[in-house]
C-alpha cells in the first residue's frame, strides 16, 4: 500500500477517527459543551472535505475503492450535508438538550458509510458501506424515545432495512457465485448469459430500491420521514439517497452496461409507477413531511426516467439529478427543521400558515427549494428535469417523456399549495412569539439555496467530464 | 385650395376635440359659439371651394397622410371634392351650420351641453369626411362615426331607459347594414386589391362586364348598407324611435344629412350599380314600397315628430326610386330640397314642442298649444314644399323631376303610379298635421310663445331656401333653366324622360294630386277635430255615414291601410327583432350553462376527482403495518425477478 | 464433495424460509430471527461459493457479514426493548400509529 | 448598443431584488422605487425604438453569449420589429399597472411591486429570447410571480383561479418543452450540431408526422396562453379573481406572449405542418370569436365579460395569423397591440369602479355617466375601440385581418364579421347597463382623480394614435411579416413542385 493510497484514503480515516474522537471527548471527565462537540464535528467534516480535494483521480485501490471525480463530488456533497445536519440539529429545539457526543459521532459514521458506499468498487465494500450507513440511522431515528412515533419508526426502519440488506447481501453472494469475484468490474466482464448475474443484480436492485424508496419498495418512507426528527429526516432524505443512487449508477451504467441494456424496459416501468404513485400519494397529503416523502418517491421516478433512456446523456442526467435532488430536499427539510417547535415538528401544512411572511428568508428559501423540486427555471431542479426528459426524448421514449411531463404538472399542484399556505396571511395571531432564527441555520439554508440557484444557472460546473 | 380641403371635415373635428379637452373650463356660451364657429369654418371653406372649384370639372384632391401601409397597399386619408361631393358638403355644412345656430338657443337650458356640442361637431366632421373620402375605407370610417354620433345623440337624455334603448336600437340596426357594406368592401378589395374610388371605378368598368354575378353581389351588399343608414324597408324601424333625440338632432341627422348618406353612397358607386340592372331595379322597387309605407304610416300618427320621421322615410324612398331609375342627379336634387324643407319642419316642430313644454301630440298641441305666427308660417312653407305644391315650392320641382324620370324605367309605369300615390298621401298627411296644429276652431287661447332671434334666423333662411331652391332645375319640357342637370352632367349621364306629350300628362296629374291632397287633408282634419272625442273606429264609421263620396271612401280606406301598416310594423318587424334578440340570448345562456360549465368545467373536475380517487386508493395501502410493508417488498422482488423469467 | 448446486439450493431455501417467517409472524423477536435466517442463507451461499472458487473472498464476505449483521441486530434488539419499555408491546401489528390518515385536501 | 437588451431583462429583476431586500417593510420607498424602475425601463425601451430603423429587415439588435455550451444553450436575445413593439407595450403597461394599484393594493405593497417587476423581466425575456431553452426559462419565469399575484392579492376564489391558471398554462408549456427537446435532437442527429439556437433550428427538415407532433406541442403551449377555444376556461376565472394590475398584465401582456409564440416559433419552425394545420386553427379562431361574443352577452360580472371579449378578440388574432398573408398578418400584429391597450384600459376602469363600489356586478351599477362623466366618457372610448369603431385602435387590426381572411375564404370572413356585430351588441349592452339608465345611488361615486385620469389619458391617446395613424407601427411590422410570408410561399411552391 503506497502513499497515494493513504492520501486517497484520507477522508475515510479522518471520518472514522473523527467519530471515535468525538466519542472520546464525551467520556472526558471535564464536561464538554454541545457547541464545542458540534464545532469539533464540523471541523472534522471540513477536514474531510479538504482531504477529498487532495485525491489523485482517477485511482483505484486494488478492486476495493475507486476514486474519480464522481465519487469525489458526491463524497464532498455528503460532507456538506453532514455539516448542515449538524448545524440544524444543534439548533433543533428538541435535540438541543439530548444531543451528546453519540449523536454527533453517529452522524460522522453514517457519513463515512456514505463515502464508502459511493466510492466502493467491490460488493463487500458496498455492503459494509451500506450497513455503516444505515445502522446509525436506526439509532438516530429513535434518538428521542419519548417522542411520539420515534420508536415505532426506528423499529420499522430497522426491520425493513434489515430485509433490504439481506436481499442486497444475497445478491452480492450470488454475484460472487457467478463470477468468483466481488469486484464489480470483474462481475461485468464475466457475464455469462445465464440468469444468475441478472438475478444477482436484481436482488442488489431490491436492496438499493428500498433505500431509494423506489416503488414498490417505498412503503416505509413516509412513516420514517414522519417519525424521525427533522434533521435526521433531512439526512436520509437527501445525501443517503444520493449516495445509493451513485452506487447504482456506478454499478449499472459504468460497469454492467449489458445488464443495464437488458433492464431498460423494467426501469421504464419502475419510473412510471414511481412517478404516478409518488405524485398521487402526495397530491392531497396534509402532513408536510409525508408529503415531501412522497414527492421524493416521485423524484426517484424522474431519475429512473433518465436511467431508462440507457444513453450517456441519461447517465449524466441521473448523476446531475441525484445532486440536485439531494440539495433540494436538504433545503426543504432544513426549513422544516428550522421552523420546528420545542417538543415536536410542525406536522400539518396548516401549522405553516403565514410563516413565510414571519420569516422572510426561510420563506424565500422554501420557495426556491420547492420551486426547484417542482422543476421551475432557473433552478437546479429545472436543469435536472431538462436533462432527464431530454435523455428520454433522445432515446425516443416520447411516451415516457409525456408521462413525466404530466406528472410534473400534477406535482406542481401540491408544491404550490404548500407555498400558498406558507405565504397566506395567518388567520389569527398564533400563540408562539416569533423567535429570532439562529445565524447558523440561516447561513446553511442560504448556502444550500444559493447552490440550487447556482447549479441551475451554471450546470456546466458539474455536467462536464464525468466518466 | 387643394391644401385647404382638410379644413372642411377638420374644423368641426377640431372643435369637438377642443370641447372634450377644455370643456370643463368653458361656460355654455363659449362652448356653443366655439362649436358654431367650427361649423361656420367648414361652411366658409366650402364656399371657397365653390368659388374656384365649381368652375373646373377636375375634382380637387388632397392626401392628408398615409393611413396605414401594408405591403404595397397604402390606404391614405385622402379627400376628393368633385361636384357630387361638392353638393353634399354644401348641404351638410350649410344645414349643419344653421342647426348649430339654432341649437344655441334651443339647448340653452340643458346642463349636458358639452356632450351635445361635442357630438354635434363630431357628427358634422364625420359626415363631411364621409362625403369627401376618396377611398372606401375612409368612407366607412365616416360612415361608422356618424352612426356613433347618432347613437349618442338619440340617447342624449340617457337617464330615460327608453331613449337609451332607442339609441342602441338605432346603432345595432344600422350596424347590420354596415356589416354587409363592410363585406362588400372586402369583396371589392379582394378583387381589385385597392379601395381608392377612382382606381376602383376604372377597374370595375374594365374588368367586370355588366350582369356579372360578382358585381351584382357587391352592389347588393353596398345597397344593403345604404338601406340601413337611410332607413328603407326592411331596416327602417329605428328611425321613428330615433325621434327620442333633441329636435335639432332630428333635423340635422335624421332628416337632412345622415339618413341621406345611403343615397350619396349609391350615387357615388353608380358605375357599379349600372352594371347590374337587377339590383338597380331592386333599389327602385324598395324605394317605391318605402314611399308608400312611409306616407301611409305618417297618415295615422299623432306624435308630431313621428309624422315627420315617417315622412322622412318616404321622402328618402323617392330618392332611392330616382337612383334605381338612374336619375342620380334628380335624386341629389331631391336630397337637397328635402334637406331644406324637412329640417325647416323639424326645427319648427322643435320650437313648437319646446314652447309647449314637450307636448308631442298634435291634437293636444292644436287644441291647447300656442304658437307664433313665425312658427305657423315656417311650418306652412315646409309643409307646402314637402307636399310639392306646384310651381311655387322647391319640393314640387324635385319631385316632378323624379316622377318624369321614373316613367321610362323598367316597370316604370307601376313605379310612377306608386310614387304619385305617395305624393298624394304626402300632401294629405302633412296638411292633416298642419290643419290639426294651426286651424283649431275651439283653441284655448294661450299665450303665444315667441321665438328668440337666434332660433328664428335659421328658420327664415331655410324657409326661403325651401321655396327657391327648386328654381335651379325646371321640369322636362318646360322652358326654364336646367342648371342642375347640366352642372352635374359629367358626373352622371342625363336622365331619360318619355316623349313630351306623356310628360305633360304625367306632370298635370302629379301636380294636381298634392292640391287634391291638401283638400282631403283639410276635410280630414275637420273630421278628426269633430270626431276627436270619440274613438277612431266610430269616427271612421262617421266618415262613411257623412258623405259617401268617392274621396271619403278612399280616405277611410287609407286609414285602414295606414293602420294596417302600423300594425305590420309594430307586430311583425319589431316583434321579430325582439324574438331574434331573445333567441340569441337563450342560445348564449345555453352555451354558458350547458357547455362552459357542463362540459369543460365538469371535465376538469372529473379529472381532479379521478386523481383524488387514485390518491385515496394508494393512501389506504399506507396502513402502517410492518408485515404488509415487508410483503410489499417481497412482491416487488418477485416482480423484478419475474421480469427476467418473462 | 457436495456439488455447488446442492448447497445453493439449501441456501435459497434458508433465505426464503427467513422471508416467510418475517411475513407470517407478528412478533418482533421472531421477525429478527427471520432476518437472521435470511442472513445465514446468504452466508451459506458465500461459503459454498468460496469453496467452489477456491478463493478467500467467500470467507472474508462471511466474516464481514456476521460482524455487521450482529451489529445491526444488536441495535434492532435495543429498539425492541425500548418499544417494550415505552409502548409495552413487542408485536408488529400494534405499531401502526404511523400511517396515512386519508383526509380530503383542497379541491 | 446591443447590451441594452440584456439591461431590459436584468434591470427589473435587480429592481425586484432590491425592493425585497431593502424596502420590504417601507411602502413609500417601495412605491417610489418600483415606479422609478418601471419608468427607467420604459425610457430604455423608447430609446431602443428611437434608434431602431424600421426599414432594416431582420433583427435590429442581437445579443449572443455562451451559456451552457455543452448542451448548446446560449444566452441569445434578438429584437425585430414585432418584439420591439411588444417590448414597448410591456414597458408601457407595467407602470400603468403600478399606478392603477397605487391605492387599491392594501397590504404588502413592496412584495407586490417586486412581483410586478419580476413579471416584467419574465415577459421581456419571452419577447426577446431566441434560444429555445432561454425562451422556455422566461416562459416559466413569468408564470410564478403571476401565480402569486393572483393567489395572494386576488378576490374570493383566488386560490382556485390561481391553480387553474397555473396548471393549464404549465401543462401546455411542458408539452412545449418536450417538443423543444425533440426538435433539438432531430436537428442534432441531422446536422451533428446540438444547439437550441433559433436560427439554426429554423432550417430543420422534419419527417412528416414527427413535425406535426412537435408543432402541436408548441401550439398547445401557445393555445393555452392565448387562449384558443377549448382550453380557454382558465381565463375568465383568472381575470375575475386577479387584482386589477393582474388583469391588466394578464390581458395586456400574458395573452400576447401566446400569439407572439405562434408568430415567432410555431410558424417559422414548422411551416409545412402549420400550413397543414392552418384550416383547423382558423376554425378554432372563428369558434373562439363567436363563442366569446355569445358568452360575453350573458355575464353579470364586468370582468368576466371583458375576459370573454378578449377570447373573442384573440380569436381574430389567431384567425389572422393562420390566414397567413400580408393583410391578415399585419392585422393580427396590430390587433395584438390594440387589444393590449384597449383591454388593459377597460380593466383599469373596472378596477376603479370596484375601488369605489366594491362590486363588479352590472346589476349593481347603472347611470354612472351622471356622477362620473370623465370615467363614463373614457369607458365609452375604449368600449367603442373594442367594438371595432373605425378610427380607433382595434378597427385597423380587425379590418386588416378580415380583409386578409377574405382572400382565403369568404365564409370565414363573414363569420368573423358576425363576431364584430355581436361585439357591438354585448359591449353596448354592457355600457348601457353600467353607465346609462337611472343612476344607482351610492355615496362612493366620485369622478376620476388626476392619477387615474392621466393613466387613462395615456391609453386613450394610444388608442387614437393606433387607430388614426398606425403607419409608423405597421412599418416596423413589415419585415417580420415578409419573413413569415416568404415561408408560406416557399412551402406552397414546394408542394406544387412535389405535385408536379
Amino acid at each position: 500500500m503506497q502513499a497515494i493510497d493513504l492520501i486517497n484514503l484520507g477522508p475515510f480515516i479522518i471520518l472514522g477517527f473523527g467519530g471515535i474522537t468525538v466519542l472520546g471527548l464525551g467520556i472526558l471527565p471535564a464536561h464538554v459543551s454541545t457547541r464545542t462537540l458540534a464545532a469539533v464535528t464540523i471541523i472534522i467534516l471540513i477536514l474531510g472535505t479538504v482531504a477529498t480535494t487532495l485525491w489523485k483521480v482517477p485511482h483505484e485501490i486494488d478492486g476495493m475503492l475507486v476514486f474519480d471525480r464522481l465519487s469525489r463530488l458526491f463524497v464532498q456533497l455528503c460532507m456538506l450535508g453532514a455539516i448542515v445536519i449538524t448545524i440544524l440539529s444543534l439548533y433543533y429545539p428538541t435535540t438541543q438538550k439530548e444531543m451528546r457526543e453519540e449523536y454527533l459521532s453517529l452522524i460522522l459514521f453514517t457519513t463515512l458509510g456514505m463515502a464508502l458506499f459511493i466510492s466502493s468498487q467491490n460488493l463487500v465494500m458496498a455492503f459494509v458501506g451500506l450497513e455503516i450507513l444505515s445502522v446509525p440511522l436506526f439509532a438516530l431515528i429513535a434518538w428521542l424515545p419519548k417522542q411520539q412515533h420515534a420508536i415505532e419508526g426506528g423499529i420499522k426502519y430497522a426491520m425493513l432495512a434489515g430485509i433490504a440488506a439481506a436481499f442486497f447481501l444475497y445478491g452480492t453472494t450470488l454475484a460472487y457465485v457467478n463470477s468468483g469475484s466481488l469486484n464489480i468490474a470483474a462481475l461485468g466482464q464475466s457475464l455469462s448469459d445465464g440468469h444468475l448475474p441478472a438475478i444477482a443484480v436484481t436482488l442488489l436492485l431490491v436492496g438499493m430500491g428500498f433505500k431509494l424508496a423506489l416503488v414498490p419498495f417505498h412503503m416505509w418512507s413516509p412513516d420514517i420521514y414522519q417519525a424521525a426528527p427533522a434533521p435526521v429526516t433531512a439526512l436520509f432524505a437527501s445525501t443517503v439517497k444520493a449516495a445509493v443512487l451513485i452506487f447504482l449508477i456506478r454499478l449499472l451504467c459504468l460497469n454492467l452496461q449489458p445488464v443495464w441494456e437488458a433492464l431498460l424496459p423494467l426501469l421504464w416501468i419502475l419510473a412510471v409507477i414511481s412517478m404516478f404513485a409518488g405524485n398521487l400519494l402526495a397530491l392531497l397529503q396534509q402532513n408536510i413531511k409525508r408529503l415531501l416523502a412522497y414527492s421524493s418517491i416521485a423524484h426517484i421516478g424522474y431519475i429512473f426516467v433518465a436511467l431508462a433512456a440507457g444513453n450517456s446523456l441519461g447517465r449524466d442526467a441521473a448523476i446531475y439529478y441525484s445532486l440536485a435532488y439531494a440539495l433540494m430536499n436538504l433545503g426543504a427539510f432544513a426549513v422544516v427543521a428550522a421552523l420546528a417547535l420545542t417538543g415536536k415538528d410542525r406536522q400539518t401544512l396548516e401549522d405553516y400558515r403565514g410563516l413565510g411572511r414571519q420569516y422572510p428568508i426561510l420563506g424565500i428559501s422554501m420557495a426556491i427549494s420547492l420551486l426547484a423540486l417542482a422543476g421551475l427555471p432557473p433552478t437546479a431542479g429545472f436543469v435536472a428535469k431538462l436533462l432527464a426528459f431530454g435523455s428520454a426524448v433522445e432515446a425516443g421514449h416520447f411516451i415516457l417523456a409525456i408521462i413525466a411531463v404530466i406528472n410534473t404538472a400534477i406535482a406542481f399542484y401540491y408544491y404550490l399549495h404548500i407555498l400558498v399556505i406558507f405565504f397566506a396571511e395567518e388567520k389569527e395571531k398564533t400563540g408562539q412569539i416569533i423567535a429570532p432564527l439562529p445565524k447558523g441555520t440561516l447561513v446553511s439554508v442560504i448556502v444550500i439555496n444559493s447552490f440550487i440557484i447556482g447549479l441551475g444557472i451554471f450546470p456546466e460546473l458539474i455536467t462536464t467530464g464525468f466518466p | 385650395m387643394n391644401q385647404l380641403l382638410w379644413l372642411i371635415p377638420g374644423a368641426p373635428i377640431l372643435g369637438a376635440l377642443i370641447i372634450v379637452l377644455l370643456g370643463g373650463f368653458l361656460r355654455y356660451r363659449h362652448v356653443a359659439v366655439l362649436a358654431s364657429c367650427a361649423a361656420a369654418a367648414a361652411f366658409l371653406t366650402v364656399l371657397l371651394a365653390w368659388l374656384n372649384g365649381a368652375s373646373n370639372t377636375q375634382p380637387l384632391q388632397q392626401t392628408v397622410y398615409t393611413w396605414m401601409a401594408v405591403g404595397d397597399w397604402r390606404p391614405t386619408v385622402g379627400l376628393m371634392l368633385d361636384r357630387l361631393s361638392l353638393v353634399m358638403v354644401s348641404v351638410v355644412s350649410g344645414v349643419g351650420f344653421l342647426i348649430h345656430l339654432y341649437s344655441i338657443a334651443f339647448m340653452a337650458k340643458d346642463n349636458d351641453f358639452r356632450r351635445y356640442y361635442f357630438f354635434l361637431n363630431l357628427f358634422l366632421g364625420g359626415m363631411l369626411l364621409l362625403v369627401l373620402a376618396d377611398n372606401l375605407l375612409l368612407l366607412y370610417l365616416g360612415w361608422e362615426l356618424v352612426g356613433l354620433c347618432s347613437f349618442a345623440l338619440i340617447g342624449f337624455w340617457y337617464r330615460d331607459p327608453v331613449r337609451a334603448s332607442a339609441g342602441r336600437k338605432a346603432f345595432i340596426t344600422t350596424r347590420i347594414g354596415d356589416l354587409l357594406l363592410a363585406l362588400g368592401i372586402f369583396l371589392l378589395f379582394s378583387q381589385f386589391n385597392t379601395l381608392s374610388l377612382p382606381v376602383l371605378f376604372d377597374a370595375i368598368s374594365e374588368q367586370w362586364q355588366s350582369n356579372s354575378q360578382l358585381a351584382a353581389i357587391t352592389a347588393f351588399m353596398i345597397f344593403a348598407g345604404a338601406i340601413g343608414k337611410s332607413a328603407q324597408i326592411p331596416l327602417q324601424v329605428w328611425l321613428p324611435d330615433a325621434m327620442a333625440g333633441p329636435s335639432p338632432v332630428s333635423a340635422l341627422i335624421h332628416a337632412a344629412t345622415m339618413v341621406t348618406a345611403g343615397v350619396y353612397l349609391i350615387a357615388r358607386m353608380h358605375p357599379l350599380f349600372e352594371l347590374t340592372p337587377l339590383v338597380q331595379w331592386t333599389v327602385a322597387a324598395i324605394g317605391a314600397v318605402t314611399v308608400l309605407y312611409g306616407a301611409s304610416s305618417a297618415l295615422a300618427q299623432n306624435d308630431l315628430k313621428r309624422v315627420l320621421a315617417y315622412s322622412t322615410i318616404s321622402q328618402i324612398g323617392y330618392m332611392f326610386l330616382a337612383l334605381g331609375c338612374g336619375a342620380y342627379a334628380f335624386a341629389l336634387f331631391h336630397l337637397v330640397t328635402h334637406a331644406f324643407f324637412k329640417s325647416l319642419l323639424f326645427l319648427t316642430a322643435g320650437a313648437i314642442i319646446q314652447a309647449n313644454n314637450d307636448e308631442h301630440d298634435i291634437h293636444r298641441l292644436g287644441s291647447h298649444g300656442g304658437h307664433s305666427l313665425l312658427m305657423h308660417g315656417c311650418f306652412l312653407v315646409g309643409a307646402a314644399s314637402l307636399a310639392g305644391i306646384p310651381v311655387i315650392t322647391a319640393g314640387f320641382y324635385s319631385k316632378e323631376a323624379i316622377l318624369t324620370a321614373v316613367w321610362p324605367a323598367s316597370t316604370g309605369q307601376l313605379l310612377w303610379v306608386i310614387a304619385a300615390l305617395g305624393a298624394f298621401l304626402t300632401s294629405i298627411y302633412i296638411f292633416r298635421t298642419y290643419f290639426l296644429l294651426f286651424h283649431n276652431s275651439q283653441k284655448a287661447d294661450s299665450t303665444s310663445p315667441t321665438i328668440n332671434g337666434l332660433m328664428a334666423w335659421p328658420l327664415y333662411i331655410l324657409a326661403i331656401l325651401s321655396i327657391t331652391a327648386g328654381f335651379v332645375e325646371f321640369p322636362a319640357g318646360w322652358s326654364g333653366p336646367r342648371l342642375w342637370s347640366t352642372w352635374l352632367e359629367n358626373e352622371f349621364s342625363a336622365a331619360k324622360h318619355p316623349p313630351l306629350a306623356t310628360v305633360y300628362v304625367l306632370q298635370l296629374i302629379a301636380s294636381l294630386l298634392p292640391l287634391l291632397g291638401v283638400g282631403i287633408a283639410f276635410l280630414l282634419a275637420r273630421r278628426e277635430k269633430a270626431g276627436y272625442r270619440i274613438p277612431l273606429s266610430d269616427f271612421l264609421r262617421d266618415g262613411w255615414k257623412f258623405d259617401a263620396t268617392y274621396k271619403i271612401v278612399l280616405v277611410g280606406g287609407y286609414f285602414k291601410l295606414a293602420h294596417f301598416f302600423k300594425l305590420i310594423e309594430s307586430l311583425l318587424i319589431d316583434a321579430m327583432l325582439h324574438k331574434m334578440t331573445r333567441g340569441y340570448k337563450v342560445f348564449a345562456t345555453y352555451c354558458r350553462t350547458g357547455f362552459e360549465y357542463g362540459v369543460l368545467n365538469r371535465g376538469l373536475n372529473g379529472l381532479l376527482s379521478g386523481l383524488r380517487f387514485g390518491h385515496a386508493q394508494l393512501s389506504t395501502a399506507q396502513n402502517g403495518l410492518l408485515n404488509r410493508y415487508a410483503l410489499m417488498i417481497c412482491t416487488g422482488a418477485v416482480f423484478l425477478l419475474g421480469y427476467w423469467l418473462w | 464433495m457436495i456439488p455447488l448446486s446442492h448447497s445453493l439450493i439449501i441456501a435459497a431455501l434458508l433465505f426464503s424460509l427467513g422471508l416467510l417467517i418475517i411475513l407470517v409472524r407478528r412478533e418482533l423477536l421472531f421477525i429478527l430471527m427471520g432476518l437472521e435466517v435470511m442472513f445465514n442463507g446468504a452466508a451459506l451461499t458465500a461459503i459454498a461459493a468460496g469453496q467452489y472458487w477456491k478463493n478467500a473472498d467467500g470467507q472474508i464476505l462471511t466474516i464481514f457479514l456476521t460482524v455487521v449483521t450482529a451489529a445491526e441486530l444488536a441495535i434492532a434488539l435495543i429498539l425492541v426493548w425500548l418499544a417494550f419499555e415505552h409502548l409495552n408491546t413487542t408485536r408488529a401489528d400494534k405499531l401502526n400509529l404511523l400511517k396515512d390518515n386519508i383526509d380530503r385536501g383542497p379541491p | 448598443m446591443m447590451y441594452w437588451l440584456s439591461v431590459l431583462i436584468f434591470l427589473p429583476l435587480s429592481g425586484a431584488l432590491l425592493i425585497v431586500l431593502a424596502w420590504h417593510s417601507n411602502v413609500v420607498m417601495a412605491r417610489r422605487a418600483v415606479l422609478l424602475f418601471s419608468v427607467a425601463e420604459l425610457l430604455i425601451a423608447l430609446g431602443l425604438w428611437w434608434f431602431a430603423d424600421p426599414g432594416s429587415d431582420g433583427y435590429m439588435y442581437i445579443v449572443r453569449a455562451s451559456w451552457i455550451p455543452s448542451m448548446g444553450i446560449q444566452f441569445l436575445l434578438g429584437m425585430d420589429g414585432l418584439s420591439l413593439l411588444l417590448v414597448l407595450l410591456t414597458a408601457l403597461l407595467i407602470p400603468i399597472a403600478i399606478l392603477v394599484s397605487w391605492h387599491s393594493v392594501k397590504y404588502h405593497w413592496p412584495v407586490f411591486a417586486a412581483l410586478l417587476l419580476a413579471i416584467e423581466a419574465g415577459i421581456m425575456g419571452v419577447f426577446l429570447a431566441l434560444d429555445l431553452i432561454l425562451f422556455y426559462v422566461f416562459w416559466e419565469l413569468m408564470l410564478v410571480p403571476m401565480y402569486f399575484l393572483i393567489g395572494l392579492w386576488g378576490h374570493e376564489r383566488r386560490l382556485y383561479a390561481a391553480y387553474k391558471f397555473f396548471l393549464f398554462t404549465l401543462t401546455g408549456s411542458l408539452l412545449m418543452l418536450v417538443s423543444i427537446l425533440g426538435l433539438y435532437f432531430i436537428h442534432g442527429e441531422q446536422t451533428g450540431i446540438y444547439t437550441f439556437d433559433y436560427f439554426a433550428l429554423l432550417h430543420t427538415d422534419l419527417p412528416d408526422t414527427t413535425g406535426m407532433w412537435l408543432m402541436l406541442g408548441f401550439f398547445a403551449a401557445f393555445a393555452v396562453k392565448i387562449p384558443v377555444f377549448p382550453v380557454h376556461s382558465w381565463l375568465p376565472d383568472a381575470h375575475t379573481e386577479a387584482p386589477t394590475a393582474g388583469s391588466i398584465i394578464l390581458a395586456g401582456l400574458l395573452l400576447k406572449t401566446g400569439t407572439y409564440g405562434l408568430l415567432r416559433f410555431c410558424l417559422p419552425l414548422f411551416p409545412e405542418d402549420s400550413l397543414e394545420f392552418a384550416p383547423f386553427a382558423m376554425a378554432l379562431g372563428i369558434v373562439g370569436i363567436l363563442y366569446g361574443a355569445f358568452l360575453a352577452l350573458v355575464q353579470e360580472d364586468i370582468k368576466r365579460l371583458i375576459a370573454y371579449s378578449s377570447i373573442s378578440h384573440l380569436g381574430f388574432v389567431v384567425l389572422g395569423i393562420y390566414a397567413w398573408n400580408q393583410e391578415s398578418l399585419h392585422g393580427a400584429m396590430i390587433l395584438i397591440l390594440a387589444h393590449g391597450v384597449t383591454t388593459s384600459a377597460m380593466f383599469a376602469i373596472v378596477g376603479m369602479l370596484e375601488e369605489r363600489s366594491h362590486t363588479r356586478l352590472l346589476s349593481r351599477l347603472g347611470g354612472l355617466l351622471l356622477p362620473m362623466p370623465r370615467l363614463g366618457t373614457m369607458l365609452l372610448l375604449f368600449t367603442l375601440s373594442a367594438m371595432g369603431m373605425p378610427g380607433l385602435a382595434n378597427f385597423v387590426g380587425e379590418f386588416l385581418v378580415l380583409a386578409g381572411v377574405y382572400q382565403i375564404s369568404a365564409s370565414f370572413a363573414i363569420a368573423g364579421a358576425m363576431g364584430i356585430v355581436a361585439g357591438a351588441i354585448y359591449l353596448l349592452w354592457m355600457y348601457q347597463r353600467a353607465m346609462l339608465g337611472e343612476v344607482n345611488e351610492n355615496p362612493a361615486w366620485r369622478d376620476l382623480d388626476l392619477r387615474e385620469l392621466s393613466v387613462l389619458a395615456i391609453l386613450a391617446i394610444l388608442v387614437l394614435w393606433l387607430g388614426l395613424y398606425p403607419a409608423p407601427f405597421l412599418d416596423y411590422l413589415q419585415s417580420p411579416t415578409d419573413i413569415i410570408i416568404e415561408l408560406n410561399t416557399v412551402v406552397t411552391t414546394g408542394m406544387e413542385d412535389a405535385s408536379h
